[in-house]
């Protein structure tokens, strides 16, 4: 355990730069400083989450203030997802938002509270994956609600108010539940330590969740799942979901299925790393697995009839989660690899493509599928990051989300799911089937004459632009500090701290050491 | 185990036929539109440069076969390339066809064009050129999820490129074609994650490894997935269909390369597998022979030139799958001449698809009742479509004949103790007579005598064209030697 | 053993107010209640800091005292006291007599799932468990009954302060800065139900929650 | 014996192979020349002409040479590419290239007919043709003979369809479809035969073991596969179409030399390859099939109008004949009678020989006339002999092999067959006592009806009044033509008189063939049976001395009448006082009308299985009515059932999300007590 002031910065960093913006006053010269002290945040927020996540790839484990903040490999993908694409939506945003100013969507008043409750909702989030006191945990969950109902009700449209309305009533409901269970595990453990300072920290509770009482843990487990599920986007509890990211502006759809769900799931994924010290694999792998399995049934269909793109991509990010929750239900080292894996690939590809529907509502001011037509005449280049954020989304190579799905496939496989895997294969032909239809019938084709030609700006192309070459880029090949993050998480979460599961995210028998960096080298060794 | 120079050189030059096309397309995507056609040319032109380069130095290394990983986590082979006879042999169709394709393209894809007068736009050159690369890809693949990764991307550009002129059909076509591949897929999805729990890996030669239970498992698992590209019954539906695309592509997609990705997956397994039990075989061959009599009896009622084309490449395809399971059998013979007839029926079927397109390019049809006499319009035209259908139909001189033959007396050879092999074989001889029949009817209706309307008003050819049609010509007389010596 | 009743006996007050606050009519009654209600919540606290001699629960009956007998109230008193919608009425969907017996019933279920739970440190304090947890629920009645959206902001602060209850009973000697987040997300998102539920007043002319079903699907 | 010193030391074959590499020049030097037709004809003619003769120079010597063959790897690692030069296939290249050779010669004025039709490419073809031919015969593995027996079959399609025209497309359709056909069963029997020999060699077939069965099925396949390419009934449905559609030095090459590669392979295959086998029923069926071809074939002949068309059926009746002669030699062979054996063979082949000969005559005489006429309708001819004299004496010459008349070679070898079918049912199991006299009687009747037909050709085309309009200006045939026919003339004579010379050489052949010890059946005139040793034949010796002396009379009467015009045609006695005039005059239709009548009965097949095939007809278009329905079901029955479920579960799964959200709180409690009770569980 190494202590560190990054956590505490990047923790501040936004909180502070979202006071500043509130208190900047929104007229004239103002704007132009509320964008500048924005990017200087998000830019922060990028640069530091990299650099606690490079230490952590160093094998670090950066703690900070009392160990109620702490960054291990684990929380160090989510830190690095936050940057990442925070920092790229933030970009983003800086057109978009401007253009819906031009376009008198917004005033200057809301995008002023627009940009600083953007820095809080990152805040929000960013406590949420350093945060090591579970408690901590629940507020930081419950505070990105906060942070970002305002952001999703921003344009004070009858729907958008509806949106936030039930966006933050559903997860303030689901997320109490969180705090029984958060209560539960603490009372637990601190009856276990006898000690209830340290028992609130969730490292202590790892190191000793053998110790705990099985059905209290398992208790837990449920309400921490029903409650955080309900932020992650699990079906049932996902209803608040198609509404809140259709109706928020689209940097902020991208940040919130981009990265908010993954937060969520980073909670449900440490008590379930928890659970299965306590009670054993099983029972948190079933009920995962069962919300996993149904979020995929009912959302494919869901997002093939859907003809508002945006929530369409909505039911995506649901289907997808519970692909995370697949990934996490079959368990192993390898399911676990593979879910983690996917929350990093999804959220790239997904911020991508809720920034192309950005794009499209700066073009043809409508989400209706219906009404969109032949984006590619119109933007070309607009159209080509749709066109592959949709081949990426559907989970085709060389994009990411293709092999994280296959990691996940033969993890279930692996675990003898043979008929779900199937199953949810075919699920998944639905999905290829649905972005398929957005591509050939909004991408391609003729545009209405009365489209004005023309694409939108550089400013919200580059964002869109480095995001489709990481999703690339990590299709093509894992690099190696993802590999070791993911691999270094998997074993935190799976809890076989031997160094062979450290290393091996694929569980064979191979020694660390052994472990070759990703990347086209021609490894001089012939077989045959 | 150190290699050579020349063996690392090899690899290399393997390795730049898929990062090659790659490269020229992210290249056409930055550069502008008009400078398309000739950076996809060159690309291509610079790929069949690297595969004979591989050609070469495969022979100076004493044709032995060699695996090289490219990614690999701890013992597990995620991407590798396997060159061998086999990969080397369809490699070098499928890239030199689609250069071919790529020079084609450019003369066929103008305003002059009388079916659809549009000039091509960089998109299709891109993506022609990515389709290049992922199958050579496919075909150097040492992983199951190498040739899944690629499997996949061929099937996202042939989407993109049978949708091409964006008509809403069109699209459903495509849509279709994507989607049906997709389900097939999934038995390359099962076959790795099967390979990789039994085996700790992803490399195909592992199949050798597995007890007979898995291995008839994964087998027919990528059975399944080489099915859904091969367009077999009952996953045959989206090749008709998929007929709408540019004829370019048809031509490059639908009969050289696409849908020989999943006999080309069908038989790396059974290379790599050692011994296969025979239910693989029966399962194999059955299909075949029902998609044989399914295909022929759709020849029937096409008067699309190019429908018909994709039937017949539906049960060309089945005479390859039947050579490969024939071989489960026991008859090497029968794997040499499916791998040769995947060789030989590229080049037939490519030249064949590119007479559909010069005469829709010429005519403005290629609705076969409306085009008679085109010996006598344009002499080089009907020529080469008597010498496709003739290599289709598995006459000699021509290339098809040849490999039909030793797919037929391996076929013979294992009959003897599979007697139930025998009436297949039978019917497989009956649909060869039949399909040739057909053929021979279309050549007699289309080729000779007074030109039709259609054919009478038809423009010259581009000589961009005239080149490609004579060299397919050529490649149908010679390719079966080609073939048959590499495979010796 | 006599502090453990007086806990017992104050949690069960609980359930009265909070049947109180889901039952009144208008949202000014509905908040002085509440207030009374945090109040009780407040005793109890205090109850249970003698009892257990924890130091921390002292501060959190203080910050509690602050925070939702005081702060909370006024938030909703202010912001509400303006908002009528006298089409809706009190927008409940069951009678009162219906409601308190489910709230009964709700009670009942509670004890009975809390009798299962074998928690040492918890023994002598279960009924106060069991009404937690049911005021937990009685808070979720109130949301999912009630069809005024601002019922609802009242319900999702019964069921805050049955989780807080819970949390005081089964960690009461949890560090005080917890109590602070939580009672603090507790302020700020009264503080944001109570503007959306303003604007939401201001846009649709209505609090009827029915109106807010024009996105499905 | 050498009748042709071998060329310079050269080994037969690698003569051959010069030749066809000339040939193959010659071939794509004619296509590159396409626009110079008269450069191109040339060019053609003249390789062809010299692959001939290399030929005939590699072939003759082989006839009592042992054989010799090439062995060359190839690229087919299951196929070495084998020739082999053995008395048979010496036969065979003689026939091909005797016949090529006057075709030749014919064509360098015929193809004038062609002019700015494709005469480069006819050049190319012709040439692949012959070539092929003669590559088919000499090769001596499976999977090479099949190539080149495909290319025969390829080339001369082209050649069949050169017209362009819907009769000529349709002819060569059915042509090819049924040589292909055959080709397929050929090739199914090599297939066999090399599961047991372990190579495609035919050297490994001739040593394999096949069980008796298995055996049986490789002959059945093989004769089928042959027998259609050699045009047996009922085979021969293309025969009659596909002739008459090709240039007719290109049908004397079909009708001359390619059908006999149908009977060669026959042999091949049941004699050469399968040893003869141990049942007698192959060489019955050969007969029977024999027997029915020519009666049948000679039958439809008769009732032909068209000249190459009757033609055509006539080279059917002599298929039958051949047949006859193997069928017999067959039945020798099974019952271990190496005579009856050999001189079954012999005539089979001897036959071979001579009705390549004369119908190549026949053919290149039709011609001629056609080149005049630009008609192939013996209707419209007529007097043809005043105004084109060569051809008439060369046609009647022709006519007269073909009839049987001594001395000509078609005599002489149908003798040879009547005495192969006594000698066989002299000595042989009962079956075959009672099938050969039958086989025997039918050929009577054949020779017969054979007479009678070529009467009828000779006189309707040549003799009598011209019909039609051109026939003033109809001059005689340019002198290549004529010279091409002469040659072949000159052979049926030859053939025909020199059969004490050739058939000792042909019956080496045959017993080489069998494999059989130089069993000597035929010495001079005389022949040797096993069983009756001593069937001198001085019949035979009779009336070829007979012939000798009448044939130069016979000659010289037929030449006479070029200018002299008869006496008795003023006179016209038979026409009832009317000056007869061409309609009066016996034309083809009314010349057979009375065989038509009786042999009813006969021509009755042919209609009803015309009348089977439009039923046939039908039930296709119902199969391809079907097919047109099932293509869209696929769609209808699986694609569209499945988008439109998935789009209805997505339809009826939106209430899910029904837009209240106190119900999507229910849903979280719903979805918390579900877990619950599994936990409790």
């Amino acid at each position: 355990m190494v202590f560190s002031n990054l956590p505490l910065l990047i923790l501040f960093g936004p909180l502070l730069a979202a006071l500043a913006i509130l208190l900047v006053p929104s007229r004239g010269f103002g704007l132009r400083l509320i964008e500048l002290i924005h990017t200087v945040s998000i830019a922060a927020v990028a640069v530091l989450a990299l650099a606690i996540a490079s230490d952590v790839v160093d094998g670090a484990h950066l703690t900070a203030f009392d160990d109620w903040f702490a960054v291990d490999a684990l929380g160090a993908i989510f830190v690095s997802v936050i940057g990442v694409v925070g920092f790229l939506t933030g970009l983003y945003s800086l057109s978009y938002i401007r253009h819906e100013l031009r376009d008198g969507e917004l005033d200057p008043a809301k995008v002023k509270s627009y940009y600083g409750f953007f820095s809080l909702f990152l805040f929000t989030m960013v406590l949420a994956t350093i945060a090591n006191n579970i408690v901590l945990m629940w507020v930081a969950i419950e505070a990105t609600t906060l942070g970002s109902a305002f952001l999703v009700g921003c344009y004070g449209r009858k729907s958008s108010l509806e949106a936030a309305w039930k966006y933050v009533i559903i997860c303030t409901v689901g997320v109490a539940f969180g705090l029984y269970g958060t209560v539960l595990a603490y009372a637990n453990a601190s009856d276990v330590l006898g000690n209830a300072d340290s028992a609130i920290l969730w490292t202590t509770l790892a190191a000793h969740a053998t110790a705990l009482d099985p059905m209290l843990a398992k208790l837990s487990f449920v309400f921490v799942l029903i409650g955080f599920g309900t932020k992650a986007g699990l079906f049932p509890m996902s209803a608040w979901l198609p509404d809140a990211h259709s109706e928020a502006p689209s940097p902020v759809s991208a940040l919130l299925s981009g990265v908010l769900l993954k937060c969520a799931l980073l909670v449900v994924i440490r008590y379930y790393a928890i659970t299965v010290r306590a009670v054993g694999p099983e029972f948190p792998q079933m009920i995962v697995l069962i919300l996993g399995t149904l979020s995929i049934l009912v959302a494919a269909p869901l997002f093939f009839v859907q003809k508002d793109l945006k929530r369409k991509l909505a039911y995506s990010s649901i289907e997808h989660v519970g692909l995370i929750a697949v990934g996490l239900g079959v368990g192993g080292p390898l399911g676990v690899a593979a879910a983690l894996l996917h929350a990093i690939n999804h959220s790239l590809a997904k911020a991508l493509m809720f920034c192309g529907s950005g794009n499209v509502l700066m073009k043809f001011h409508t989400r209706d599928l219906d009404r969109v037509k032949g984006l590619m005449r119109v933007a070309p280049v607009s159209g080509v990051l749709l066109l592959f954020g949709c081949l990426a989304l559907a989970g085709l190579p060389p994009f990411n989300v293709f092999v994280s799905e296959f990691m996940v496939f033969t993890a279930g496989m692996k675990a003898g799911y043979l008929w779900l895997m199937l199953l949810c294969a075919l699920f998944f032909t639905i999905t290829v089937a649905g972005f398929i239809q957005i591509v050939a019938g909004s991408v391609l084709g003729k545009a209405a004459d009365a489209t004005p030609e023309g694409d939108v700006g550089v400013a919200a192309l580059a964002p869109m632009g480095i995001l489709l070459v990481l999703v690339i880029v990590t299709g093509v090949t894992i690099p190696g500090p993802i590999l070791r993050l993911v691999g270094d998480a998997t074993a935190i979460v799976t809890g076989d701290s031997t160094p062979v599961a450290f290393a091996m995210p694929w569980a064979t028998q191979a020694a660390p050491a052994e472990v070759a960096l990703a990347g086209p080298q021609l490894h001089t060794e012939t077989k045959r | 185990m150190m290699t050579s120079v020349s063996d690392s050189m090899t690899m290399t030059l393997a390795l730049a036929t898929i990062v090659l096309p790659f490269g020229g397309a992210a290249l056409i995507a930055c550069a502008p539109g008009k400078a398309s056609k000739w950076l996809c040319q060159i690309f291509a032109l610079a790929t069949v440069a690297s595969i004979l380069g591989v050609v070469a130095g495969f022979v100076e290394a004493g044709r032995a076969g060699a695996t090289q990983d490219l990614i690999r986590i701890g013992r597990t082979e995620i991407l590798g390339l396997t060159v061998d006879a086999l990969s080397v042999l369809i490699a070098v169709a499928v890239i030199v066809i689609g250069f071919l394709v790529a020079v084609y393209s450019a003369s066929y894809l103008t305003m002059g064009n009388r079916e659809h007068p549009a000039v091509g736009r960089p998109r299709y050159y891109a993506f022609l050129l990515v389709f290049i690369g992922a199958m050579s890809g496919l075909v150097f693949s040492s992983t199951i999820t190498g040739q899944l990764f690629f499997f996949e991307i061929t099937g996202g550009c042939s989407w993109a490129l049978i949708g091409y002129y964006e008509t809403p059909k069109v699209l459903r076509s495509a849509a279709k074609a994507l989607l049906i591949t997709h389900v097939a897929s999934i038995g390359l999805y099962v076959a790795a994650a099967l390979l990789f729990l039994d085996t700790g890996t992803f490399a195909i030669a592992a199949i050798a490894d597995l007890s007979d239970g898995s291995k008839v498992v994964v087998i027919l698992s990528l059975l399944f997935a080489a099915w859904g590209k091969s367009a077999q019954v009952p996953l045959h539906m989206w090749l008709p269909d998929a007929m709408e695309a540019p004829t370019p592509i048809s031509a490059y997609l639908h009969a050289a390369s696409m849908v020989k990705v999943g006999v080309y997956i069908f038989a790396r397994a059974l290379l790599s597998a050692g011994a296969v039990p025979h239910v693989v075989g029966w399962v194999g061959a059955t299909m075949a022979i029902v998609t044989l009599v399914y295909g022929f009896l759709l020849y029937l009622p096409q008067v699309d030139m190019k429908r018909l084309l994709a039937y017949s490449t539906i049960t060309q395809l089945s005479y390859i799958f039947l050579g490969l399971s024939l071989s489960v059998f026991g008859s090497h013979l029968a794997f040499q001449g499916a791998v040769a007839h995947i060789f030989n029926h590229a080049f037939a079927k490519t030249l064949f698809f590119l007479v559909a397109g010069a005469l829709s390019y010429t005519t403005g049809t290629r609705m076969l009742p409306s085009l008679r006499g085109i010996v006598t319009k344009n002499p080089l035209l009907g020529i080469a479509f008597v010498v496709a259908a003739l290599a289709i139909a598995g006459v000699p001189p021509f290339n098809g004949f040849f490999s039909k033959f030793a797919i037929f007396s391996g076929g013979f050879a294992v009959a003897q103790e599979n007697l139930l092999l025998l009436p297949m074989l039978v019917i497989a001889l009956l649909e060869s007579i039949g399909c040739f029949a057909w053929f021979l009817k279309w050549i007699g209706y289309s080729i000779p005598g007074k030109p039709s309307d259609a054919v009478a008003s038809a423009q010259p050819l581009p000589m961009g064209m005239q080149v490609v049609l004579v060299a397919l010509m050529v490649a149908t007389l010679c390719s079966s030697f080609i073939a048959a010596s590499w495979l010796g | 053993m006599f502090d453990f009743q007086l806990i017992n006996g104050l949690a069960g007050l609980l359930i009265v107010t909070s049947l109180l606050v889901i039952l009144s009519r208008g949202p000014a009654n509905s908040a002085r209640f509440y207030a009374l209600q945090s109040f009780i919540l407040v005793l109890t606290f205090l109850a249970l800091a003698k009892e257990t001699g924890s130091r921390e629960l002292y501060l959190w009956s203080a910050s509690a005292f602050v925070t939702k007998v005081i702060l909370v109230p006024a938030i909703m008193y202010r912001a509400f006291s303006k908002l009528d919608d006298p089409r809706l009425g009190s927008g409940e969907t069951m009678s009162p007599a219906v409601s308190v017996i489910l709230a009964a019933g709700v009670v009942i279920l509670c004890f009975w799932v809390v009798s299962g739970v074998a928690l040492p440190a918890a023994e002598a304090i279960k009924p106060a468990l069991a009404v937690s947890l049911a005021h937990f629920f009685l808070g979720l009645a109130c949301i999912v009954t009630q069809r005024n959206i601002l019922k609802q902001v009242f319900g999702y602060c019964l069921m805050e302060n049955g989780s807080h209850l819970t949390l005081a009973l089964l960690a009461a000697k949890a560090p005080e800065l917890v109590e602070v987040g939580i009672a603090t997300d507790a302020i700020f998102a009264v503080a944001i139900m109570a503007m959306l539920g303003t604007r939401i007043f201001l846009t649709f002319h209505s609090l009827d929650a029915r109106k807010l079903t024009t996105l499905k699907g | 014996m050498t009748m042709i010193p071998s060329l310079g030391g050269l080994a037969p074959l690698d003569l051959l192979l010069a030749g066809i590499a000339v040939s193959a020049v010659g071939g794509f030097g004619s296509l590159l020349l396409r626009s110079h037709d008269r450069a191109a004809t040339i060019v053609a003619g003249l390789a062809g002409i010299l692959a001939a003769l290399a030929g005939l120079g590699a072939a003759l010597p082989s006839f009592v040479a042992p054989p010799s063959v090439l062995d060359v790897a190839g690229p087919y690692p299951f196929a070495h590419f084998v020739l082999r030069m053995d008395p048979l296939a010496a036969l065979m290249v003689t026939v091909i290239s005797l016949l090529a050779l006057t075709a030749w010669i014919y064509s360098l004025a015929y193809v004038r007919e062609y002019a700015g039709r494709g005469v480069g490419a006819m050049g190319f073809f012709m040439n692949a043709f012959v070539a092929s031919m003669t590559l088919t015969v000499v090769a001596d593995n499976g999977f090479w003979f099949l190539i080149f027996f495909e290319m025969m079959s390829l080339a001369s399609y082209f050649l069949v369809i050169f017209d362009q025209n819907d009769e000529a497309v349709s002819a060569g359709f059915l042509y090819f479809v049924v040589a292909h056909a055959g080709s397929v069963l050929i090739m199914a029997a090599f297939f066999i035969l090399a599961n047991y020999a372990g190579s495609l060699d035919f050297a490994a077939f001739r040593t394999a073991k096949l069980p008796g069965a298995v055996s049986s099925l490789v002959f059945v396949l093989g004769f089928l596969g042959f027998g259609a390419k050699a045009g047996m009934i009922p085979l021969h449905i293309w025969l009659p179409r596909a002739h008459p559609a090709a240039p007719s030095h290109a049908s004397a090459l079909m009708s001359g030399a390619m059908i006999k590669i149908g009977v060669f392979g026959i042999v091949k295959v049941a004699v050469d390859l399968l040893g003869g086998g141990e049942v007698l029923w192959w060489g019955l069926l050969v007969v029977g099939f024999g027997a029915v071809s020519a009666v049948l074939g000679v039958v439809y002949a008769l009732a032909e109008h068209d000249i190459k068309k009757l033609l055509a059926y006539h080279s059917v009746e002599n298929i039958g004949i051949i047949l006859l002669g193997v069928g017999v030699g067959m039945i020798g062979i099974a019952s271990h009678q190496p005579a009856l054996a050999v001189l079954g063979l012999m005539a089979g082949l001897y036959h071979l020989i001579n009705h390549a000969v004369f119908k190549g005559l026949l053919f290149l005489g039709a011609g001629s006339v056609i080149y005049r006429l630009h008609t192939k309708n013996m209707d419209q001819m007529g007097g043809l002999a005043r105004t084109m004299p060569a051809t008439a004496t060369c046609f009647l010459i022709g006519a007269l092999s073909i009839s049987a008349i001594p001395p000509l070679n078609g005599f002489v070898s149908e003798w040879y067959t009547y005495q192969s079918l006594f000698a066989a049912a002299l000595d042989g199991s009962a079956l075959v006592k009672f099938a050969t006299p039958i086989a025997a009687m039918l050929l009577a009747l054949t020779g017969a009806l054979a007479v009678m037909c070529f009467v009828k050709a000779y006189g309707v085309i040549f003799a009598g009044d011209p019909r039609g309009l051109r026939h003033n200006d109809v001059v005689e045939a340019p002198p290549t033509m004529i010279a091409g026919m002469g040659l072949l003339a000159v052979v049926c004579v030859v053939t025909g008189l020199g059969a004490p010379l050739i058939a000792p050489i042909l019956s080496s052949v045959a017993s080489a063939t069998i494999g059989a010890q130089a069993v000597s059946v035929a010495e001079g005139a005389s022949l040797f049976g096993s069983a009756n040793h001593g069937t001198v034949s001085p019949p035979l010796i009779a009336v070829l001395v007979i012939g000798m002396a009448g044939l130069p009379l016979g000659l010289r009467a037929v030449l006479s009448n070029r200018g002299t015009p008869k006496p008795r045609r003023a006179a016209a006695p038979w026409a009832a006082g009317y000056l007869p005039d061409a309609e009066m005059a016996a034309s083809a239709g009314s010349f057979a009308q009375p065989i038509r009548m009786f042999f009813r009965p006969l021509y009755q097949v042919r209609d009803d299985v015309a009348a089977a095939w439009d039923k046939v007809a039908f039930a296709f278009e119902r199969l391809v009515c079907f097919a047109r329905q099932t293509e869209p079901r696929w769609d209808r029955s699986i694609i569209d059932p499945i988008a439109s479920a998935t789009g209805s579960l997505g339809r009826r799964l939106q209430v899910v999300q029904g837009g209240d959200f106190r119900i999507y709180c229910l849903y979280i409690v719903a979805a918390l007590v579900v877990l619950l009770a599994l936990a409790a569980r």
